[in-house]
């Protein structure tokens, strides 16, 4: 159905002062196809303090292209990189003139106009970056797992939830052959829709906390009776997961069962209005661990409930975030191939309203969450431990707890406690991951 | 007796669809600069709602169910996507 | 909904740009262009390079044998619309056929302008506006003959540089006193002079030819102020005019000697548009109607028309003057306002030693015009900043000493305030 | 053939693996249960079954009674016929899942080994735990002896699924006076109970499908819709209490054994007085009224099997122009100082021509306490007196004289 254009994406404010590695491995790869010029530039005003790179936008109408007198630049229809044909290119330097974006070049001194070819779809600039600020986004190679997108538009969920993006990537990748199981909790107005009205286009049951697992269990056991295989899929809050549905889930691991529980963790019971759950993170502010008089947050840490899944050595283990798609893909993947038994993907999913910050921010607090190791990214299958996203240089744990309200009021002392939790549960996967 | 549910219990069924036209909920919306957009779908995949849909060039939101959260808008790596206040 | 049918009359950039644009927004409407030439559409921005010989004919078409028919476009060659009848919505071609529309694209774009001089017409002098006139020039080009230009503007002077590279000897007449005057101050104008006088090109400025005398395969052009100079060929290019003959008798209000059109590239018929060299539109800066017949304005009025005529209002934010000439190694761009007034605040950079030369006109805090020469920028950056009105207040020294830094830094800033959320 | 296929054989069995047989011949797909005595020892013959391959429903084993109900609503839903049983606390634990089965109308057994309920501790006799769950929707049926339980099982399948009713169904039985206790049972030959069965296949039931996708169990609103499905199932209830009188007599003249449908009515036409009884001490109150019938005293008894819903029709019917009734109730209800069956007749009672019969309750058999002849013979004295005009407190506990 739809296009998809792989396309790059440069970071804001994160070229290191005087770097110009993209711009020059860019002209050696220009010049080796016989080109002289680079693709992107990257500026640096020490005045301003102003670092950064810019290249072409790659438009879906380019001006460039309508004000070229030989016609010689065309997008492509396939890949929709905007090219010139050089052989063409009078070097009248209107493109230049044109672009508003700064993404096409007029070299006077060889009459050709120069731009980004995105290396014809594997732009080395990505690869040299010195900070990962340079990234291909490929959403071709996720979205070409998509199926239709079963849930329907319209939903009630908070505006801007990540749980619900969630959702919907979830759904779409598992497609249409897939019972959807939840409980009360937020995603209950997505799955359930309202009174004799469904917006979901699967068979989807709304269970109580207390048996999502057992219920998957029933309908995965009668399937199979009849000898067909269906996908059980859960999508549940960690109310339901890892406190009062946390005996049934584990009973589920013993068992094996053959479907796949997802727990969307939004650190707290949100949809009764943010009270504390035994993923609730050390310090963090609930209705009922408030932060005023003598409390200061929730005194404890959080429950490690995809290690505890883990232990249950069951086929596949997951922790996950959408804000990292490619991931996340691959660990739905390796999921859904898990045929004789179960698989839990543990996934923190921010509330905008339970932890305080602005509602589109959702992806920068799960990449803060991921940079900082609150949240690594890691799979368990079948007895190895696997870190599946590597963190270069951790960020400190106030990079993360910066953006949150729900951390605001920690002092040195409570930081210093939770970073402490992190490394400390860091270091743990990272053992895991050595020793098995 | 006058009954709302063909059902015995309390079930649905996709046939009646619920239609919440969540757009009214809006405070800002989406506007795509078409011309700028990359197509590079990114706002499709991280579209709360659900709502991002493909034109013929270009990615944009159905403003029937767009809810105005501003995600496409901060994904989008071309910055085509622009918040614009919903004047009443 | 109907399927309705577009007739876009003129092939070059104004009328393509519409047609790709109706296709954009609407793949199941009728479109028909329809062109005076027998070859595929090109832009006669081109021609001084097929002359050059940078490259041949066929390397200039802007769109292929193939594009109309994957648009599913009917391209009609040699076709002349003789009269247009609003109140019928019909179209007569030339040999008085009638031919119904729903939307109606004037863009027949403009022809050379023919000064009125004594002598003129006794010869056989050039223009350059089709790919005949540049065929015929090309035959004329022999190394060692001279060749006077009459008229240094863009086309004037880049068809002098054309043929100086051809080892030409050229003489470039103008009336003004200064070569590229619509585009370039005084000073940057001495500038290119510089450089094209020591290319061997000879720029007569402020002389006005007073007759033209053809004898034996020469010509010589009388200038004002005495004196006369001598060629083996004569090229006028002292500009061009809207080819509106097209509407004559039809109604259609003419003001500036081009087609009056709105905000939308509205002609005053109803159903009936005009974009390109042929169109009086809105100028950006003072609000009024005026030509404009660059390329990057074609391009964008017939955008803006064509996305009107399928029905999606757009508007037309006005033309602003930019201009961009390469010439023997350099390159001079000009976007906005050429000219300050006693208001605008001015900062100019030479640099000692080179041709570099800087000048940034700002109005309180936006940017109004700016001139480079020999500076690399992404001289399309600076129409965004003025276009946008983008405030630059605290930065204008550092544009004028960054000048490509600065700019691509405002225009991702203002990029970026725009999509940023207003919900916090 | 294996040694434990008893089917179309007479055996003396305990009411555990009565039921057992009886859950065999309806040949469920998916069974899930966890151990809690009494009950354990039926599902530990369902175990025993499934591995000598006598049927092969899918046998999960849930690590509690809430997850064993959990999974038979997931495999109900899809369109699977399911078992499970429990008792007391397991019952209570089970609360959860168990509200949501009736409420989402999937058609359940589960056997109830009846046991009382703590505090105190003991692992006793009783009927307080199925009583307690008399209004959480789901259709109870007591019974009195092992037959009894394996023959209600067949028939709470076809009550159960039955497209009229549609509500999940319990087969109480009292532990150990029955669940541990054998009697003579004959145990039908499976196409009997397949041809029994057999009208089921025709009837429509929603099921949960990739074809035709729904949601179970949907958020209600408005209010109007919450109480058009409470409407629904009341109706669906009362639906079923002639459907189980149909029900029986199919039942007998298919297998020849009848246990009157809702109520069974023992020796009530001319008598004057009436015992109610429910379980198995109705056993022990027959041989007495057989006793009393040959001393003269017109007494009858009326042994409720559908507890829920309320059998009021046919009570209203048997206790018509009677001028006694004496309750025997194995249950108690804080509220009003009485057992369940009590309140029961007494709502009744109004709706009987005048004069109104004297009703007389008597607590009698709780924590594991046996009720003997002798204790049914003094409610039947009593009762007979009060008929006669004295007065007694309305309540006696009968276990504390």
């Amino acid at each position: 159905m739809e296009t998809f254009f792989d396309t790059l994406k440069i970071e804001e404010n994160i070229c290191p002062p005087g770097c110009g590695v993209c711009r020059e491995k860019c002209t050696q790869v220009q010049r080796s196809k016989g080109k002289n010029g680079s693709g992107i530039h990257e500026f640096h005003i020490p005045d301003l303090g102003v670092h950064m790179a810019n290249t072409c936008n790659q438009c879906s109408e380019p001006v460039c292209l309508d004000a070229c007198p030989s016609g010689s630049i065309s997008k492509d229809e396939k890949d929709g990189i905007v090219r010139i044909d050089e052989k063409r290119c009078l070097g009248c330097g209107l493109c230049n003139l044109v672009c508003p974006y700064g993404g096409i070049d007029y070299r006077a001194d060889e009459k050709k106009a120069f731009k980004c070819d995105l290396c014809d779809g594997s732009p080395e600039c990505v690869n040299v970056c010195p900070v990962k600020g340079i990234s291909l986004m490929k959403a071709r190679s996720i979205v070409g797992y998509f199926h239709e997108d079963p849930l329907l538009k319209g939903s009630s969920l908070c505006v801007g939830c990540p749980a619900e993006t969630t959702l919907r990537f979830v759904l779409r990748v598992m497609g249409k052959d897939t019972f959807l199981f939840g409980a009360p909790g937020c995603a209950t107005n997505v799955i359930n829709g309202q009174g004799i009205k469904c917006m979901i286009n699967i068979p989807s049951h709304m269970s109580n906390m207390t048996t999502v697992p057992s219920t998957m269990t029933g309908v995965k056991r009668y399937y199979r009776r009849l000898g067909k295989d269906v996908k059980c899929v859960a999508f549940v809050g960690d109310g339901c997961a890892t406190d009062v549905g946390f005996q049934p889930l584990s009973g589920a691991a013993e068992r094996n069962e053959n479907i796949i529980f997802m727990c969307y963790d939004n650190e707290g019971y949100m949809n009764t209005g943010i009270q504390r759950s035994s993923t609730t993170p050390y310090g963090g502010w609930t209705t009922t661990t408030p932060a005023m008089g003598r409390r200061k947050g929730k005194k404890m840490a959080s429950k490690n409930v995809p290690l505890i899944m883990a232990a249950h050595e069951i086929p596949y283990v997951a922790t996950a975030v959408i804000g990292y798609p490619e991931d996340f893909l691959n660990k739905l993947l390796k999921a859904m191939a898990v045929k004789d038994g179960m698989s839990y993907i543990h996934i923190l999913s921010p509330c905008i309203l339970g932890w305080g910050y602005s509602i589109p921010a959702s992806l920068e607090v799960i990449k803060a969450a991921v940079e900082t190791n609150y949240f690594p990214l890691w799979e368990y299958e079948r007895g190895k431990y696997r870190i599946t996203y590597e963190v270069k240089n951790p960020k400190p744990i106030t990079e993360y707890t910066k953006l949150l309200k729900k951390f605001a009021h920690l002092e040195k002392e409570e930081i210093d406690e939770l970073q402490e939790i992190v490394n400390r549960r860091f270091n743990r996967i990272k053992r895991l991951t050595e020793a098995f | 007796m006058k009954f709302m549910s063909k059902f015995e219990g309390p079930w649905s069924t996709p046939k009646e669809p619920l239609d919440i036209k969540t757009g009214e909920w809006r405070s800002q919306r989406p506007v795509t600069k078409r011309e700028k957009c990359r197509q590079c779908g990114w706002c499709f995949i991280f579209c709360p709602a659900g709502c991002i849909e493909e034109k013929a060039h270009y990615f944009t939101a159905d403003l029937d169910y767009c809810k105005g959260c501003g995600v496409c808008s901060n994904v989008c790596p071309a910055k085509a996507i622009m918040m614009i206040r919903e004047e009443i | 909904m109907k399927r309705k049918k577009h007739i876009l009359i003129g092939a070059g950039t104004a009328a393509l740009c519409a047609l790709k644009q109706i296709r954009r927004l609407n793949r199941e409407d009728e479109i028909k262009l329809v062109s005076m030439e027998d070859s595929l559409p090109y832009s006669p921005t081109a021609l001084p390079y097929i002359i050059s010989g940078k490259v041949g004919v066929s390397d200039t078409f802007l769109v292929s044998e193939g594009f109309f028919k994957k648009l599913k476009v009917e391209f009609l060659k040699n076709r002349k619309v003789e009269r247009i009848y609003g109140e019928n919505k019909e179209i007569v071609y030339d040999k008085g056929i009638r031919e119904g529309y729903d939307s109606l694209l004037i863009a027949t774009g403009s022809e050379p302008v023919v000064p009125d001089i004594p002598g003129l017409y006794e010869g056989e002098f050039l223009t350059i506006r089709g790919i005949k006139d540049a065929q015929a020039l090309i035959e004329k080009v022999k190394e060692g003959n001279s060749a006077i230009i009459l008229g240094a503007g863009l086309i004037g002077m880049h068809i002098a540089q054309c043929l100086s590279e051809k080892n030409m000897k050229v003489k470039v007449v103008e009336s003004l006193p200064s070569i590229l005057p619509a585009y370039f101050d005084k000073e940057a104008s001495e500038i290119i002079r510089g450089i094209m006088e020591g290319k061997g090109i000879e720029c007569l400025t402020g002389k006005k030819a007073t007759r033209i005398e053809w004898k034996g395969g020469k010509v010589e052009v009388n200038l004002s102020e005495g004196g006369s100079v001598e060629g083996d060929l004569l090229v006028v290019a002292v500009g061009v005019k809207p080819r509106t003959e097209i509407v004559d008798g039809s109604g259609i209000k003419i003001e500036n000697g081009g087609i009056a059109v709105d905000d939308r590239m509205r002609t005053s018929m109803d159903d009936v548009y005009a974009a390109g060299d042929v169109a009086s539109a809105k100028a950006f800066f003072t609000g009024e109607n005026g030509l404009n017949p660059i390329l990057p304005n074609a391009a964008e009025q017939g955008r803006v028309a064509g996305s009107n005529m399928v029905g999606v209002d757009t508007v037309y934010e006005g033309w602003i003057p930019m201009n961009t000439f390469s010439y023997f190694g350099h390159t001079a761009i000009s976007v906005g306002m050429p000219f300050s007034s006693e208001k605008d605040e001015v900062h100019v950079r030479k640099i000692n030693g080179t041709d570099t030369y800087r000048k940034l006109i700002f109005r309180e805090d936006r940017l109004m015009g700016v001139t480079f020469i020999d500076t690399e920028v992404n001289a399309g950056v600076f129409n965004y900043l003025i276009r946008k009105k983008v405030p630059v207040g605290e930065y204008k020294m550092s544009l004028l000493e960054f000048p490509r830094e600065t700019s691509l830094y405002l225009m991702q800033q203002a990029e970026k305030k725009e999509t940023i959320s207003l919900e916090e | 053939m294996s040694s434990i296929d008893l089917r179309g054989q007479i055996r003396v069995l305990d009411g555990n693996r009565a039921g057992a047989y009886g859950v065999l011949l309806c040949k469920p797909d998916v069974i899930a249960s966890y151990p809690i005595t009494p009950q354990t020892p039926l599902l530990e013959t369902l175990y025993k079954f499934e591995a000598e391959g006598l049927f092969d429903p899918e046998m999960v084993e849930p690590e509690g009674e809430n997850s064993a109900m959990g999974t038979l609503i997931g495999a109900c839903a899809a369109g699977g016929r399911t078992f499970t049983a429990t008792s007391s606390q397991g019952l209570s634990f089970m609360n959860d899942a168990y509200l949501l089965a009736a409420g989402n109308r999937f058609p359940i057994v589960m056997a109830i080994g009846m046991r009382e309920q703590v505090s105190p501790h003991g692992v006793i006799s009783g009927q307080q735990d199925a009583v307690l769950v008399k209004d959480h929707g789901w259709i109870q049926i007591y019974t009195e002896s092992c037959q009894e339980i394996l023959d209600s099982i067949i028939m709470a399948y076809r009550l159960a699924e039955d497209e009229d009713v549609l509500l999940p169904v319990n087969v109480c039985y009292e532990g150990f006076y029955l669940s541990h206790h054998s009697q003579r049972v004959e145990i039908p030959r499976q196409e009997e109970v397949d041809a029994f069965l057999a009208p089921l296949k025709g009837m429509n039931r929603l099921k949960w499908t990739l074809e035709e996708p729904m949601v179970f169990s949907s958020y209600t609103v408005p209010p109007e819709l919450y109480t058009e499905y409470r409407y629904k199932m009341c109706m669906a209830h009362q639906r079923a209490k002639a459907k189980f009188d149909e029900i029986d007599r199919e039942f007998a003249a298919k297998f020849g054994r009848s246990y009157g449908g809702q109520i069974e009515e023992y020796r009530t036409e001319d008598a004057e007085i009436i015992i109610v009884t429910m379980g198995c001490s109705t056993g022990t109150a027959k041989v007495v009224v057989d006793r009393k019938r040959d001393e003269g005293v017109k007494v009858g008894l009326v042994k409720i099997r559908m507890f829920r819903p309320s059998p009021k029709e046919r009570l209203i019917k048997v206790l018509n122009g009677k001028k006694a009734i004496g309750v025997i109730d194995r249950n108690v209800c804080y509220a009003w100082n009485c057992g369940h069956n009590y309140i029961e007749i007494k709502t009744v009672l109004s709706d009987l021509d005048r004069p109104l019969p004297v009703l007389l309750d008597f607590i009698a058999g709780l924590g594991g306490a046996d009720i003997t002849d002798k204790h049914v013979e003094k409610v039947v004295e009593r009762t007979i007196d009060a008929a006669k005009g004295k007065t007694y407190e309305p309540v006696t506990w009968l276990s504390l004289e």
